[in-house]
């Protein structure tokens, strides 16, 4: 039976992570993944990535597992695809499907990184053609170039919902609306304002009465619930869509390991039924550890770091270096996870209501509600100063672990200081020079430029823009505000595509100077997305 | 709540459900105690579901051909559960002349007794199932054989006597029995102390610990057996199958699923742990014993396996006994992986022996006392 | 392992609801109703309502709804899902086809 | 359906277009891709029909739900959606787990 120091089941972002770790200390390593591609999620990920440098923040996702692949081939991992490991039996023995084979292997060390599946949700008509998880979405339109359908309803306004809806607009759908039925938009504030100045409504307190259709979904019936989640009388209200997205929550996936024989908790903090394991992962089995997803759902960029302690925790187990190296080495990654579990989405604060920043600013109402900032409140977050010139405009009101804003800025304009949930304050003793660089490494799109004097008549405003097809120069179309209302018509003055910006244009609008303070997105004239 | 009852029932498997339901169908007053989370998580819905009389002991016989003619037909009516009982025979395949031979054995001892079994050769075999392969040259055909789901059959005897107001507990491990006055009385577990006129301890494997509280002990070991099942098919056949290896048997079940038992050989050494783990070269060696006889059935993908403990006693077959030195004790265990196709009549036999009643069939053959040394 | 759990409580009477026709196991299409009237009959744990209902038990190998359904059983009982163990994780993890799962490489 | 042009992936890369048959239609799609994603851009959503008769098409897409799965060159309960489309490929809308009947 072949046998490896580290078997590592799952190639996303933990298991890579881990398995080029333990490598770079020697161990032989192998990843099995059951997809076709490594990566995990990642390659589904077109977006940005949040928190700072070391968490490869405002690298989109699917670069991000590509970096972690060549790294992971380079060290000599063997990183087997279509690989479905389908069973942990005693002694560590990981039983793999390859091809049409049966292949038994053992491992001194284990390390599961299965990631997590997808929470659904019943409704009358939830088993109708049509009816997706978000998941599927994003595989459809990220790894096969379809779109999952014309016009799209999401149900979950978490992360995932959000991210997905976004994903969908950029594929060419139309998303009708964003429903949840909790009171306040689960997933960070940022990433519902961009999708909700494209036009898109918010209705939360609202989940979905059924989906309608004959063989496949024709339309979804929605309606507002009360404290106790009944719906509301008189409150229905009908889209006609082909596509209802579930995006309400993940769980572990955690099969591997009960079959294991690791102790297995319920723990709904981290998301559902978990392995027991200590701070470097390993479970109540000596040598088997635990990292990303499955042991606790949280964002990638988590993943990644959990997955380079276990794989640190493994070359320690099996003597590949001493002590005070796995101390000193794990607390460094530690830190950084720490970094990252900061702020008002850290774990801890799940379910949580939580109406002020670390700061002492109220969060806005709106956009827990709508999805987008308040006109009237813009102008009390320390990122946002009228001053003379062109200079940022940061609607970023939410501790959000990321920092790229800062490091983006030549002028050192932007501050956030060492605690990256911090929100940016723009400094206006320092001078911009409207390079961009702050708008497109902004993962929310929550930076824009405004320039109220270049002109006695007119504001121009950059926005971050990421649809296809880009603006011409002199063309005109609609400005919209947060919401997606149009306010005036625009002309486009300008379209910025630099290397650096890494598809994020910056497009630059011109518009009767009373509307700046409203406008933030641009719609063209013939429909577009 | 009060924790006395007339009979106390220690274990909720198959066989103290159904002797929990035999004994409330008669007013009795009935406690059961279950030490698991769950009713009925050991053998008895581990199973492979066989209801079979061919290649019965022939001590145990009796209890089968009773079973089949008198209890299985009329029990979903009688447990208001359909228990998915099929009636279609059971086929014991041979590939070689030694396989004819186990066979034949088998059968003559079964025909001897009164069992409607004979031998046919591959052909007709192939005329009863004919999706088995050419390599199959005879096999054992009982046509009163058949299966049910033991899934359904151990919940169906425990929501039925549930209805009739056995009280279960669940999570409530028996630590000992105790003596009062001569006689077995107490239950205590962890917690609390039960007790009742009459105890009937059916916990399989468990209950060697328990009776040597009471200085009883039955000769039995645990040995692993694995199943899995199948994805569903188009309805193909009904019949229970096994094979003269003993290498698997199994059945379609009524959802389309195959249902297939086996061995790789070396269950019987088995790392035991409480999870009940899986071998990871059983299903391997399951699957290609499968192939051999069903060729056909080799696209078919299989969705789980799972493994349980057998209560394999010294003589392979069961203690069904009263307890001379501690009267009111009932033992019930060592069923050694074949309890389930008695089970209906195991529940009315305990049920009888707990009220003091004359048995509908003879219990002496499963005396607690019977084990002696080879050499007297 | 170890909890006492009293079967025969009081569940109060079986009342139909508007939505127990809604299918929650999508493979073997259990509904809503079927999983409480079970929860009623004495199946107080997720084990005990897929092996009498088969929820859970199809090609997905209840991986889609579990969770729907501990929840259902929860709030039957009137406890918190979490007090609910999860079903058993069970090899194959994926379904595999039997003449993959007979094919072992052969050692080299 | 099919997104031409993507704003951040830019244009996917597909193999080359083949042929097979749905039931009794002939569809074109690109080999390698999953046979869901054919289907999707040919504007099927039904893959099957449970034995209750409610139909199903594409769900997770992963291959976890198995709600996708069809008769595949005469097999059945094939999960469409990481299945791999090749050339010539006869795929039928399953009802339980048999093949619709032809017309």
């Amino acid at each position: 039976m072949k046998r490896y120091d580290l078997i590592i089941v799952g190639a996303g972002p933990a298991g890579l992570s881990a398995s080029i770790e333990a490598a770079k200390r020697g161990l032989s390593v192998a990843i099995f993944d059951e997809n076709s591609r490594p990566g995990g999620q990642l390659f589904k990920q077109v977006h940005k990535f949040f928190g700072s440098k070391e968490h490869k923040a405002k690298i989109r996702g699917f670069r991000i597992g590509d970096e972690l692949l060549s790294a992971a081939n380079a060290l000599g991992v063997d990183v087997v695809l279509n690989a479905i490991v389908i069973g942990i039996y005693q002694n560590k023995e990981v039983v793999v499907n390859i091809d049409d084979e049966i292949v038994h292997y053992k491992g001194d060390t284990v390390i599961v990184a299965t990631g997590a599946s997808e929470n659904m949700i019943n409704f009358r008509g939830w088993t109708l053609p049509g009816v997706i998880g978000a998941g599927a979405a994003q595989t459809m339109m990220n790894l096969h170039g379809i779109k999952p359908g014309e016009r799209v309803l999401m149900l979950g306004s978490g992360n995932v919902g959000l991210v997905v809806s976004y994903q969908l607009l950029q594929a060419g759908c139309e998303v009708v609306a964003v429903v949840d039925a909790a009171p306040r938009i689960g997933g960070y504030g940022v990433h519902a304002a961009k999708v909700a100045r494209t036009g898109v409504p918010f209705y939360l307190s609202h989940t979905i009465i059924k989906a309608v259709g004959d063989k496949y979904v024709t339309g979804v019936e929605i309606g507002e619930v009360d404290k106790e989640w009944k719906i509301i009388k008189g409150t229905e209200k009908y889209f006609n869509v082909d596509t209802i997205c579930l995006a309400v929550g993940l769980s572990p996936m955690s099969q591997l390991l009960q079959m294991a024989g690791c102790d297995i908790v319920e723990d709904p903090k981290r998301g559902g039924t978990v392995p027991v394991c200590n701070h470097y992962g390993e479970t109540s089995i000596k040598g088997i550890y635990v990292a990303g997803d499955v042991s606790g759902i949280e964002e990638a960029s988590s993943a990644m770091i959990e997955g380079r302690i276990a794989g640190i925790a493994a070359s320690y187990y099996l003597g590949y270096i001493e002590e005070d190296e796995l101390i000193k080495e794990a607390y460094e990654q530690e830190k950084s996870l720490e970094k990252l579990r900061q702020g008002m989405f850290a774990p801890e604060n799940k379910g949580k209501e939580i109406l002020k920043t670390d700061e002492g600013y109220d969060v806005s109402i709106s956009l827990l509600r709508n999805g987008y900032l308040d006109e009237r409140e813009v102008d009390k977050y320390p990122g946002v100063k009228r001053t003379k010139g062109v200079h940022p405009v940061i609607e970023c009101s939410q501790n959000i672990p990321c920092n790229p804003c800062q490091d983006s800025c030549p002028k050192n304009c932007i501050k956030i200081g060492q605690d990256i949930t911090a929100l940016p304050i723009f400094d206006d003793t320092t001078t911009c020079i409207g390079c961009g660089m702050c708008v497109a490494s902004c993962s929310g799109q929550a930076i824009f430029l405004i320039d109220n004097d270049r002109e006695k008549e007119y504001s121009y405003v950059t926005i971050p823009y990421e649809f296809l097809p880009l603006p011409e120069v002199g063309s005109k179309g609609d400005a919209l505000d947060r919401s997606g209302a149009v306010v005036c018509e625009a002309e486009v003055v300008e379209v910025k595509s630099i290397k650096a910006y890494d598809k994020t244009h910056l497009v630059t609008i011109k518009i009767p100077k009373e509307m700046s303070l409203s406008t933030r997105f641009f719609k063209q004239l013939k429909e577009v997305y | 709540m009060e924790n006395h009852a007339d009979i106390i029932i220690i274990g909720s498997g198959v066989m103290g459900n159904a002797a929990a339901y035999y004994l409330a169908k008669e007013g009795k007053s009935v406690i059961v105690l279950e030490k698991g989370d769950h009713i009925g998580d050991g053998g008895s819905t581990r199973n492979g579901g066989g209801v079979r009389q061919s290649g019965r002991h022939p001590a145990e016989l009796p209890l089968a051909m009773y079973s089949v003619q008198n209890l299985w037909p009329g029990l979903s009516e009688e447990l208001g559960v359909d228990v998915e009982y099929y009636q279609e025979g059971n086929l014991r395949l041979g590939k070689t002349k030694q396989h004819l031979d186990i066979l034949r054995g088998l059968t003559e001892r079964s025909k001897e007794l009164g069992l409607d079994v004979k031998m046919i050769d591959g052909d007709v075999a192939r005329s009863i199932n004919p999706y088995l392969s050419d390599e199959v040259i005879g096999a054992s055909w009982c046509p009163t054989d058949g299966h049910a789901n033991p899934l359904l059959v151990t919940l169906a005897y425990y929501k039925k006597a549930r209805e009739l107001g056995v009280r279960f507990i669940t999570g409530e491990e028996v630590t000992e029995i105790r003596k009062v006055k001569g006689k077995a009385q107490k239950v205590i577990t962890e917690n609390n102390i039960y007790d009742g006129d009459k105890i009937i301890l059916a916990a399989g494997l468990e209950s060697r610990k328990i009776a040597q509280t009471v200085g009883v002990d039955v000769p039995m070991n645990p040995v692993l057996l694995e199943v899995l099942v199948t994805e569903p098919q188009p309805e193909m056949f009904y019949q229970m199958l096994g094979t003269a290896e003993a290498d698997f048997y199994g059945h379609q079940s009524n959802h389309g699923s195959f249902v297939f038992g086996g061995t790789s050989g070396l269950d019987a050494f088995a790392i035991k742990d409480d999870s009940k783990p899986t071998m990871s070269i059983t299903a391997p060696a399951i699957c290609r014993g499968i192939i051999k006889y069903f060729p056909n059935l080799k696209e078919l993908k299989i969705i789980r396996t799972w493994s349980g403990y057998i209560d394999d006693c010294a003589d392979h077959i069961p203690v069904i006994s009263h307890v001379d030195e501690v009267p009111g004790l009932i033992i019930a265990c060592a069923f050694s992986g074949h309890g389930f196709g008695i089970s209906p009549i195991v529940g009315i036999l305990l049920s009888e022996m707990a009220m003091d009643k004359e048995t509908t069939l003879d219990v002496s053959p499963f005396r607690y006392n019977r084990f002696k040394a080879k050499i007297q | 392992m170890g909890k006492i759990n009293e079967r025969t409580r009081d569940l109060g009477h079986f009342l139909e609801m508007a939505d127990d026709d809604i299918i929650i196991c999508r493979c073997e299409e259990v509904t809503k109703g079927e999983i409480r009237r079970a929860v009623h009959e004495g199946m107080f744990t997720l084990q005990e309502v897929r092996k009498f209902l088969r929820t859970g038990m199809g090609l997905c190998q209840g991986q889609t709804c579990g969770k729907l359904v501990k929840g259902i059983i929860a709030r039957e009982l009137n406890i918190s899902p979490n007090e609910l163990e999860s079903s058993t994780g069970r090899a194959p993890m994926r379904p595999v086809e039997m003449q993959v799962m007979a094919n072992e490489r052969k050692e080299g | 359906m099919r997104i031409i042009e993507h704003p951040i992936l830019g244009e996917l890369k597909k193999e080359k277009k083949v042929t097979f048959t749905v039931d009794d239609k002939v569809i074109e799609g690109h080999a390698g891709e999953p046979i869901a994603v054919a289907l999707r851009a040919a504007g099927l959503m039904v893959h099957r029909h449970t034995k209750n008769g409610s139909p199903r098409g594409i769900f997770c897409a992963i291959g976890r739900c198995t709600d996708c799965v069809m008769v595949v060159n005469g097999k059945p309960n094939v999960r469409t959606c990481v299945t791999p489309l090749e050339e010539g490929m006869v795929i039928r809308t399953q009802y339980g787990v048999s093949p619709k009947p032809l017309t």
